[in-house]
Protein backbone atom coordinates (compact mmCIF):
# COMPACT_ATOMS: atom_id res chain seq x y z
CA UNK A 1 0.00 0.00 0.00
CA UNK A 2 0.73 3.56 -1.24
CA UNK A 3 1.03 6.65 1.71
CA UNK A 4 -0.78 9.66 0.06
CA UNK A 5 -1.95 12.75 1.12
CA UNK A 6 -5.69 13.54 -0.29
CA UNK A 7 -6.38 17.74 -0.34
CA UNK A 8 -10.38 18.89 -0.33
CA UNK A 9 -12.18 21.63 -1.35
CA UNK A 10 -15.44 23.40 -1.51
CA UNK A 11 -17.99 20.64 -1.06
CA UNK A 12 -15.74 17.91 -1.25
CA UNK A 13 -14.47 19.32 1.77
CA UNK A 14 -17.44 19.95 3.71
CA UNK A 15 -18.80 16.11 2.83
CA UNK A 16 -15.24 14.82 4.26
CA UNK A 17 -15.03 16.89 7.15
CA UNK A 18 -11.31 17.67 7.08
CA UNK A 19 -9.23 19.60 4.26
CA UNK A 20 -6.69 16.84 4.30
CA UNK A 21 -6.13 13.48 5.04
CA UNK A 22 -4.19 10.62 4.51
CA UNK A 23 -4.74 7.59 2.84
CA UNK A 24 -3.60 4.18 2.16
CA UNK A 25 -3.80 2.85 -1.25
CA UNK A 26 -3.03 1.02 -4.46
CA UNK A 27 -4.10 2.01 -7.96
CA UNK A 28 -4.79 5.07 -10.02
CA UNK A 29 -6.52 8.17 -9.10
CA UNK A 30 -10.04 7.17 -10.34
CA UNK A 31 -10.00 4.07 -8.50
CA UNK A 32 -8.77 6.60 -5.11
CA UNK A 33 -11.68 8.85 -5.89
CA UNK A 34 -14.20 5.99 -6.13
CA UNK A 35 -12.90 4.46 -2.66
CA UNK A 36 -12.84 7.71 -1.06
CA UNK A 37 -16.08 8.91 -2.64
CA UNK A 38 -17.91 5.22 -1.08
CA UNK A 39 -16.34 6.28 1.77
CA UNK A 40 -17.56 10.40 2.46
CA UNK A 41 -20.68 10.22 0.71
CA UNK A 42 -19.17 12.70 -2.15
CA UNK A 43 -22.29 13.55 -4.60
CA UNK A 44 -19.47 14.75 -8.07
CA UNK A 45 -19.57 12.09 -9.87
CA UNK A 46 -15.36 11.16 -11.38
CA UNK A 47 -16.50 13.18 -14.69
CA UNK A 48 -17.28 16.49 -13.18
CA UNK A 49 -13.62 16.43 -11.19
CA UNK A 50 -10.34 17.07 -12.50
CA UNK A 51 -7.22 15.92 -10.48
CA UNK A 52 -3.92 17.14 -9.71
CA UNK A 53 -0.74 15.37 -8.30
CA UNK A 54 1.67 17.68 -6.14
CA UNK A 55 0.27 20.48 -7.10
CA UNK A 56 -0.38 20.11 -11.15
CA UNK A 57 -3.09 18.52 -13.22
CA UNK A 58 -2.76 15.11 -13.62
CA UNK A 59 -4.69 12.13 -15.73
CA UNK A 60 -7.20 9.65 -13.76
CA UNK A 61 -5.02 6.77 -14.94
CA UNK A 62 -1.91 7.93 -12.99
CA UNK A 63 -0.85 6.52 -10.26
CA UNK A 64 -0.04 8.33 -7.21
CA UNK A 65 3.76 7.29 -5.57
CA UNK A 66 4.79 7.28 -2.27
CA UNK A 67 3.63 10.67 -0.16
CA UNK A 68 2.36 12.45 -3.41
CA UNK A 69 -0.06 14.92 -2.53
CA UNK A 70 -3.73 14.41 -4.85
CA UNK A 71 -6.21 16.98 -4.81
CA UNK A 72 -9.52 16.62 -6.22
CA UNK A 73 -10.63 19.14 -8.27
CA UNK A 74 -14.52 20.10 -8.19
CA UNK A 75 -16.17 22.56 -10.83
CA UNK A 76 -14.70 25.18 -10.17
CA UNK A 77 -16.53 29.02 -9.86
CA UNK A 78 -14.50 32.07 -9.62
CA UNK A 79 -14.52 35.30 -11.37
CA UNK B 1 6.65 39.95 -9.91
CA UNK B 2 4.07 37.30 -11.04
CA UNK B 3 0.77 38.40 -13.60
CA UNK B 4 -1.54 36.49 -11.89
CA UNK B 5 -1.87 36.15 -7.86
CA UNK B 6 -4.46 34.90 -5.42
CA UNK B 7 -5.09 37.61 -2.54
CA UNK B 8 -6.29 36.90 0.38
CA UNK B 9 -7.44 40.57 1.19
CA UNK B 10 -9.01 43.63 -0.73
CA UNK B 11 -6.03 44.96 -3.01
CA UNK B 12 -5.23 48.27 -4.53
CA UNK B 13 -5.76 48.53 -8.64
CA UNK B 14 -3.91 51.74 -8.98
CA UNK B 15 -0.28 50.07 -8.44
CA UNK B 16 -1.21 46.82 -10.41
CA UNK B 17 -2.67 49.36 -13.45
CA UNK B 18 0.77 51.34 -12.94
CA UNK B 19 3.16 47.95 -13.63
CA UNK B 20 1.23 47.96 -17.14
CA UNK B 21 2.00 51.43 -18.49
CA UNK B 22 4.08 51.17 -21.96
CA UNK B 23 4.91 54.10 -23.68
CA UNK B 24 4.46 52.07 -27.46
CA UNK B 25 0.49 50.80 -25.39
CA UNK B 26 -2.05 52.76 -26.34
CA UNK B 27 -4.44 51.16 -24.99
CA UNK B 28 -5.65 49.72 -21.89
CA UNK B 29 -8.89 47.61 -21.44
CA UNK B 30 -9.19 46.18 -17.22
CA UNK B 31 -12.39 44.03 -16.09
CA UNK B 32 -13.56 43.64 -12.55
CA UNK B 33 -15.86 41.16 -11.15
CA UNK B 34 -17.66 42.47 -8.28
CA UNK B 35 -20.35 40.79 -5.55
CA UNK B 36 -23.77 41.13 -6.41
CA UNK B 37 -26.98 41.44 -3.98
CA UNK B 38 -28.01 38.18 -6.21
CA UNK B 39 -27.22 35.39 -8.56
CA UNK B 40 -29.59 33.37 -10.63
CA UNK B 41 -32.56 35.20 -8.91
CA UNK B 42 -31.62 34.66 -5.34
CA UNK B 43 -30.78 37.78 -3.50
CA UNK B 44 -27.21 36.87 -1.69
CA UNK B 45 -25.61 38.69 1.62
CA UNK B 46 -21.88 37.73 0.68
CA UNK B 47 -19.63 35.30 -0.17
CA UNK B 48 -16.31 33.20 0.54
CA UNK B 49 -14.01 32.51 -1.93
CA UNK B 50 -11.58 29.45 -1.61
CA UNK B 51 -9.17 28.67 -4.06
CA UNK B 52 -6.36 25.83 -4.20
CA UNK B 53 -3.23 28.66 -3.89
CA UNK B 54 -0.59 26.44 -5.81
CA UNK B 55 -2.24 25.29 -8.81
CA UNK B 56 -4.74 28.42 -9.13
CA UNK B 57 -1.54 30.39 -9.14
CA UNK B 58 0.02 27.81 -11.62
CA UNK B 59 -2.79 27.68 -13.73
CA UNK B 60 -3.63 31.23 -13.85
CA UNK B 61 -0.07 32.24 -15.08
CA UNK B 62 -0.50 30.05 -17.84
CA UNK B 63 -3.66 31.76 -19.01
CA UNK B 64 -1.57 34.80 -18.59
CA UNK B 65 1.04 33.16 -21.09
CA UNK B 66 -1.50 32.03 -23.35
CA UNK B 67 -2.78 35.13 -23.96
CA UNK B 68 0.62 36.53 -24.71
CA UNK B 69 0.85 34.15 -27.90
CA UNK B 70 -2.74 34.54 -28.87
CA UNK B 71 -3.04 38.75 -28.56
CA UNK B 72 -0.60 41.32 -29.70
CA UNK B 73 -0.51 42.49 -25.89
CA UNK B 74 1.99 44.65 -24.35
CA UNK B 75 1.32 43.44 -20.65
CA UNK B 76 -1.58 41.71 -18.66
CA UNK B 77 -2.18 40.82 -14.96
CA UNK B 78 -4.92 39.01 -13.05
CA UNK B 79 -5.43 39.61 -9.13
CA UNK B 80 -8.16 36.80 -7.69
CA UNK B 81 -9.74 37.69 -4.26
CA UNK B 82 -10.02 34.39 -1.42
CA UNK B 83 -11.81 34.78 1.92
CA UNK B 84 -15.25 36.76 2.99
CA UNK B 85 -16.62 38.81 0.76
CA UNK B 86 -19.77 41.53 0.88
CA UNK B 87 -22.14 42.99 -1.48
CA UNK B 88 -20.08 45.46 -3.51
CA UNK B 89 -16.56 44.13 -2.93
CA UNK B 90 -14.26 43.32 -5.50
CA UNK B 91 -13.56 39.64 -6.41
CA UNK B 92 -11.26 39.62 -9.17
CA UNK B 93 -9.28 42.33 -11.36
CA UNK B 94 -7.89 41.97 -14.95
CA UNK B 95 -5.95 44.69 -16.66
CA UNK B 96 -4.39 44.80 -20.14
CA UNK B 97 -2.43 47.43 -22.32
CA UNK B 98 -1.63 47.03 -25.74
CA UNK B 99 -0.62 49.14 -28.75
CA UNK B 100 -4.49 48.90 -29.99
CA UNK B 101 -7.66 48.53 -28.45
CA UNK B 102 -8.88 45.40 -30.12
CA UNK B 103 -6.28 43.27 -28.75
CA UNK B 104 -6.16 44.91 -25.35
CA UNK B 105 -10.49 44.48 -25.00
CA UNK B 106 -9.91 40.84 -26.38
CA UNK B 107 -7.20 39.58 -24.34
CA UNK B 108 -9.03 41.58 -21.23
CA UNK B 109 -12.20 39.16 -21.82
CA UNK B 110 -10.18 35.81 -22.87
CA UNK B 111 -8.41 36.56 -19.49
CA UNK B 112 -11.84 36.92 -17.50
CA UNK B 113 -12.98 33.71 -19.61
CA UNK B 114 -10.40 31.12 -18.94
CA UNK B 115 -9.87 32.27 -15.42
CA UNK B 116 -13.48 31.38 -14.42
CA UNK B 117 -13.17 27.97 -16.67
CA UNK B 118 -10.16 27.01 -15.43
CA UNK B 119 -8.70 28.41 -12.10
CA UNK B 120 -8.93 26.39 -8.97
CA UNK B 121 -11.26 28.96 -7.09
CA UNK B 122 -14.70 28.01 -5.34
CA UNK B 123 -17.20 30.05 -4.81
CA UNK B 124 -19.61 29.67 -1.74
CA UNK B 125 -22.96 32.02 -1.63
CA UNK B 126 -24.44 33.10 1.40
CA UNK B 127 -28.66 33.84 0.95
CA UNK B 128 -30.53 36.03 2.70
CA UNK B 129 -33.05 33.31 3.20
CA UNK B 130 -30.13 32.05 5.59
CA UNK B 131 -28.96 28.74 3.31
CA UNK B 132 -25.59 28.92 1.52
CA UNK B 133 -23.98 26.97 -1.22
CA UNK B 134 -21.22 26.02 -3.33
CA UNK B 135 -21.18 26.50 -6.63
CA UNK B 136 -20.10 24.12 -8.57
CA UNK B 137 -21.28 24.99 -12.18
CA UNK B 138 -21.21 22.79 -15.39
CA UNK B 139 -19.05 24.18 -17.50
CA UNK B 140 -20.42 25.17 -21.53
CA UNK B 141 -19.79 21.90 -23.63
CA UNK B 142 -19.81 19.51 -19.75
CA UNK B 143 -22.60 16.97 -20.62
CA UNK C 1 -23.36 64.44 -12.99
CA UNK C 2 -23.28 64.84 -16.02
CA UNK C 3 -21.78 61.00 -17.92
CA UNK C 4 -19.74 62.47 -20.35
CA UNK C 5 -17.39 65.56 -20.00
CA UNK C 6 -14.22 67.13 -21.65
CA UNK C 7 -11.40 67.34 -18.83
CA UNK C 8 -8.52 70.26 -19.74
CA UNK C 9 -6.22 68.86 -16.88
CA UNK C 10 -4.93 65.56 -15.51
CA UNK C 11 -8.37 63.53 -13.62
CA UNK C 12 -8.18 61.11 -11.42
CA UNK C 13 -10.29 57.69 -12.35
CA UNK C 14 -10.65 56.21 -8.99
CA UNK C 15 -13.75 58.90 -8.09
CA UNK C 16 -15.84 58.36 -11.78
CA UNK C 17 -15.37 54.46 -11.13
CA UNK C 18 -16.93 54.85 -7.81
CA UNK C 19 -19.75 56.15 -9.14
CA UNK C 20 -20.30 53.22 -11.11
CA UNK C 21 -20.50 50.77 -8.24
CA UNK C 22 -24.20 49.32 -8.16
CA UNK C 23 -25.19 46.36 -5.30
CA UNK C 24 -26.90 44.69 -8.44
CA UNK C 25 -23.80 45.02 -10.54
CA UNK C 26 -21.07 42.17 -11.05
CA UNK C 27 -18.90 43.48 -14.11
CA UNK C 28 -17.17 46.53 -14.81
CA UNK C 29 -15.60 47.07 -17.52
CA UNK C 30 -13.17 50.20 -18.24
CA UNK C 31 -11.14 51.43 -21.64
CA UNK C 32 -8.34 53.89 -21.34
CA UNK C 33 -6.59 55.48 -24.10
CA UNK C 34 -2.87 56.36 -23.95
CA UNK C 35 -0.59 58.59 -25.68
CA UNK C 36 1.95 56.69 -27.55
CA UNK C 37 5.39 57.10 -28.15
CA UNK C 38 4.29 56.34 -32.37
CA UNK C 39 1.72 56.78 -34.73
CA UNK C 40 1.27 55.12 -38.22
CA UNK C 41 5.02 54.10 -37.99
CA UNK C 42 6.17 57.80 -36.54
CA UNK C 43 8.24 58.49 -33.40
CA UNK C 44 5.53 60.78 -31.14
CA UNK C 45 6.66 62.94 -28.67
CA UNK C 46 3.36 64.06 -27.31
CA UNK C 47 -0.33 65.92 -28.85
CA UNK C 48 -2.63 68.55 -28.35
CA UNK C 49 -6.36 67.56 -28.19
CA UNK C 50 -9.26 70.03 -28.90
CA UNK C 51 -12.26 70.09 -28.67
CA UNK C 52 -15.74 71.83 -29.89
CA UNK C 53 -16.65 71.29 -26.07
CA UNK C 54 -20.56 72.15 -26.19
CA UNK C 55 -21.09 70.08 -28.80
CA UNK C 56 -18.60 66.92 -27.83
CA UNK C 57 -19.85 67.12 -24.14
CA UNK C 58 -23.47 67.08 -26.07
CA UNK C 59 -22.55 64.54 -28.37
CA UNK C 60 -20.25 62.32 -26.30
CA UNK C 61 -23.89 62.32 -23.74
CA UNK C 62 -25.97 61.12 -26.54
CA UNK C 63 -23.50 58.52 -27.02
CA UNK C 64 -24.23 57.31 -23.65
CA UNK C 65 -27.80 57.37 -23.36
CA UNK C 66 -27.40 54.90 -26.68
CA UNK C 67 -25.75 52.75 -25.10
CA UNK C 68 -28.48 52.35 -22.06
CA UNK C 69 -30.91 51.48 -24.82
CA UNK C 70 -28.69 48.93 -26.32
CA UNK C 71 -26.97 47.28 -23.50
CA UNK C 72 -27.92 45.33 -20.64
CA UNK C 73 -25.58 48.18 -18.30
CA UNK C 74 -26.28 49.74 -14.91
CA UNK C 75 -24.10 52.96 -15.34
CA UNK C 76 -21.28 54.44 -17.81
CA UNK C 77 -19.38 57.38 -18.07
CA UNK C 78 -16.68 58.76 -20.36
CA UNK C 79 -14.02 61.42 -20.19
CA UNK C 80 -11.65 62.52 -22.70
CA UNK C 81 -8.69 64.92 -21.90
CA UNK C 82 -7.90 68.44 -24.59
CA UNK C 83 -4.78 70.48 -24.18
CA UNK C 84 -1.50 69.13 -24.54
CA UNK C 85 0.03 65.29 -23.73
CA UNK C 86 3.02 63.75 -23.15
CA UNK C 87 3.48 60.42 -23.92
CA UNK C 88 1.73 57.73 -21.43
CA UNK C 89 -0.74 60.39 -20.62
CA UNK C 90 -4.35 59.32 -19.90
CA UNK C 91 -6.26 60.75 -23.24
CA UNK C 92 -9.50 59.19 -22.77
CA UNK C 93 -11.34 56.91 -20.22
CA UNK C 94 -14.68 55.01 -20.53
CA UNK C 95 -16.20 52.63 -17.15
CA UNK C 96 -19.02 50.63 -17.62
CA UNK C 97 -20.80 48.28 -15.36
CA UNK C 98 -23.35 45.96 -15.55
CA UNK C 99 -25.14 42.80 -14.19
CA UNK C 100 -23.12 40.74 -16.40
CA UNK C 101 -19.84 40.91 -18.48
CA UNK C 102 -20.71 40.82 -22.02
CA UNK C 103 -23.12 43.55 -21.27
CA UNK C 104 -20.50 45.66 -19.33
CA UNK C 105 -17.46 44.69 -22.16
CA UNK C 106 -20.17 45.61 -25.56
CA UNK C 107 -20.67 48.85 -24.28
CA UNK C 108 -17.42 49.88 -23.60
CA UNK C 109 -16.06 48.83 -26.57
CA UNK C 110 -19.53 50.66 -28.31
CA UNK C 111 -18.72 53.89 -26.16
CA UNK C 112 -15.03 54.31 -27.63
CA UNK C 113 -15.73 53.90 -30.67
CA UNK C 114 -18.75 55.85 -31.28
CA UNK C 115 -16.73 58.44 -28.72
CA UNK C 116 -13.58 58.11 -31.45
CA UNK C 117 -16.20 58.51 -34.76
CA UNK C 118 -18.63 61.19 -33.58
CA UNK C 119 -17.18 63.38 -30.92
CA UNK C 120 -15.64 66.90 -32.27
CA UNK C 121 -12.48 66.33 -30.67
CA UNK C 122 -8.97 66.55 -32.83
CA UNK C 123 -5.88 65.19 -32.55
CA UNK C 124 -2.20 67.29 -33.21
CA UNK C 125 0.60 64.92 -32.88
CA UNK C 126 4.01 66.33 -32.36
CA UNK C 127 6.61 64.31 -34.37
CA UNK C 128 10.26 63.07 -33.08
CA UNK C 129 11.34 64.78 -36.78
CA UNK C 130 10.40 67.68 -35.80
CA UNK C 131 6.62 68.62 -37.62
CA UNK C 132 3.25 68.14 -36.63
CA UNK C 133 -0.07 67.28 -37.74
CA UNK C 134 -3.82 67.50 -37.12
CA UNK C 135 -5.02 63.78 -37.62
CA UNK C 136 -8.42 64.28 -39.81
CA UNK C 137 -8.52 60.48 -40.58
CA UNK C 138 -11.57 58.83 -43.17
CA UNK C 139 -14.29 56.81 -41.08
CA UNK C 140 -14.72 53.26 -42.13
CA UNK C 141 -16.98 53.31 -45.09
CA UNK C 142 -16.06 56.83 -45.61
CA UNK C 143 -15.03 57.25 -49.27
CA UNK D 1 -27.28 89.62 -46.00
CA UNK D 2 -27.23 88.17 -42.69
CA UNK D 3 -24.04 88.39 -40.20
CA UNK D 4 -23.41 84.84 -38.88
CA UNK D 5 -20.46 83.82 -36.25
CA UNK D 6 -18.00 80.85 -37.86
CA UNK D 7 -16.01 78.80 -35.59
CA UNK D 8 -12.97 76.80 -37.18
CA UNK D 9 -10.97 73.88 -35.56
CA UNK D 10 -8.39 71.82 -35.91
CA UNK D 11 -6.69 72.34 -39.52
CA UNK D 12 -9.30 74.75 -40.66
CA UNK D 13 -8.24 76.82 -37.68
CA UNK D 14 -4.77 76.91 -38.82
CA UNK D 15 -5.83 77.34 -42.45
CA UNK D 16 -7.84 80.49 -41.68
CA UNK D 17 -5.47 81.89 -39.07
CA UNK D 18 -8.26 82.32 -36.50
CA UNK D 19 -10.46 80.34 -34.48
CA UNK D 20 -13.62 82.68 -35.05
CA UNK D 21 -14.45 85.51 -37.52
CA UNK D 22 -18.22 87.02 -38.09
CA UNK D 23 -18.98 86.89 -42.16
CA UNK D 24 -22.21 88.48 -44.31
CA UNK D 25 -23.39 85.98 -45.77
CA UNK D 26 -26.91 85.08 -48.04
CA UNK D 27 -27.86 81.17 -48.23
CA UNK D 28 -27.68 77.82 -47.25
CA UNK D 29 -24.04 76.21 -44.83
CA UNK D 30 -22.99 74.73 -48.27
CA UNK D 31 -22.43 77.95 -49.97
CA UNK D 32 -20.92 79.22 -46.77
CA UNK D 33 -18.68 76.97 -47.04
CA UNK D 34 -17.58 76.70 -50.69
CA UNK D 35 -16.91 80.91 -50.03
CA UNK D 36 -14.95 80.60 -46.53
CA UNK D 37 -13.19 77.99 -48.36
CA UNK D 38 -12.18 80.12 -51.71
CA UNK D 39 -11.50 83.14 -48.93
CA UNK D 40 -8.91 81.31 -46.67
CA UNK D 41 -7.77 78.00 -48.92
CA UNK D 42 -9.09 74.95 -47.06
CA UNK D 43 -8.21 71.59 -47.78
CA UNK D 44 -10.89 69.55 -46.45
CA UNK D 45 -13.84 69.28 -49.57
CA UNK D 46 -17.51 69.77 -47.45
CA UNK D 47 -18.21 66.05 -48.29
CA UNK D 48 -15.28 65.40 -45.51
CA UNK D 49 -17.00 67.77 -43.37
CA UNK D 50 -20.27 67.54 -40.67
CA UNK D 51 -21.30 71.16 -39.87
CA UNK D 52 -23.24 72.63 -36.52
CA UNK D 53 -25.41 75.47 -35.82
CA UNK D 54 -25.64 76.94 -32.41
CA UNK D 55 -24.01 73.64 -31.00
CA UNK D 56 -25.92 70.93 -32.35
CA UNK D 57 -25.27 69.41 -35.52
CA UNK D 58 -27.11 70.79 -38.90
CA UNK D 59 -27.77 69.75 -42.55
CA UNK D 60 -25.70 71.30 -45.31
CA UNK D 61 -29.01 72.92 -46.85
CA UNK D 62 -29.85 74.38 -43.98
CA UNK D 63 -29.71 78.25 -43.80
CA UNK D 64 -28.28 80.14 -40.85
CA UNK D 65 -30.18 82.57 -39.34
CA UNK D 66 -28.63 86.23 -38.21
CA UNK D 67 -25.85 86.37 -35.55
CA UNK D 68 -25.98 82.23 -35.81
CA UNK D 69 -23.02 80.29 -34.18
CA UNK D 70 -21.92 78.35 -37.44
CA UNK D 71 -19.16 75.30 -36.79
CA UNK D 72 -17.32 73.20 -39.37
CA UNK D 73 -16.25 70.18 -38.34
CA UNK D 74 -13.37 68.45 -39.47
CA UNK D 75 -12.88 64.57 -39.44
CA UNK D 76 -12.08 63.88 -35.79
CA UNK D 77 -9.75 61.96 -34.03
CA UNK D 78 -10.38 61.89 -30.57
CA UNK D 79 -9.74 58.45 -28.14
Amino acid sequence: MTAVTVLYFASLRDAAGVDRETVAHDGDLRALYAALRERHGFALPVERLRVAIDGAFARWDDVPGEGAEVAFIPPVSGG
Amino acid sequence: MTRFAIADAPFEIAPLRARLLRAEAGAYASFEGWVRDHNDGRAALGLRYEAYVALAEAEGARIVDEAFERFAIADAACVHRVGELAVGDLAVWVGVSAAHRDAAFAACRWIIDETKARVPIWKHERYAEGDAAWLHPRQPGEE
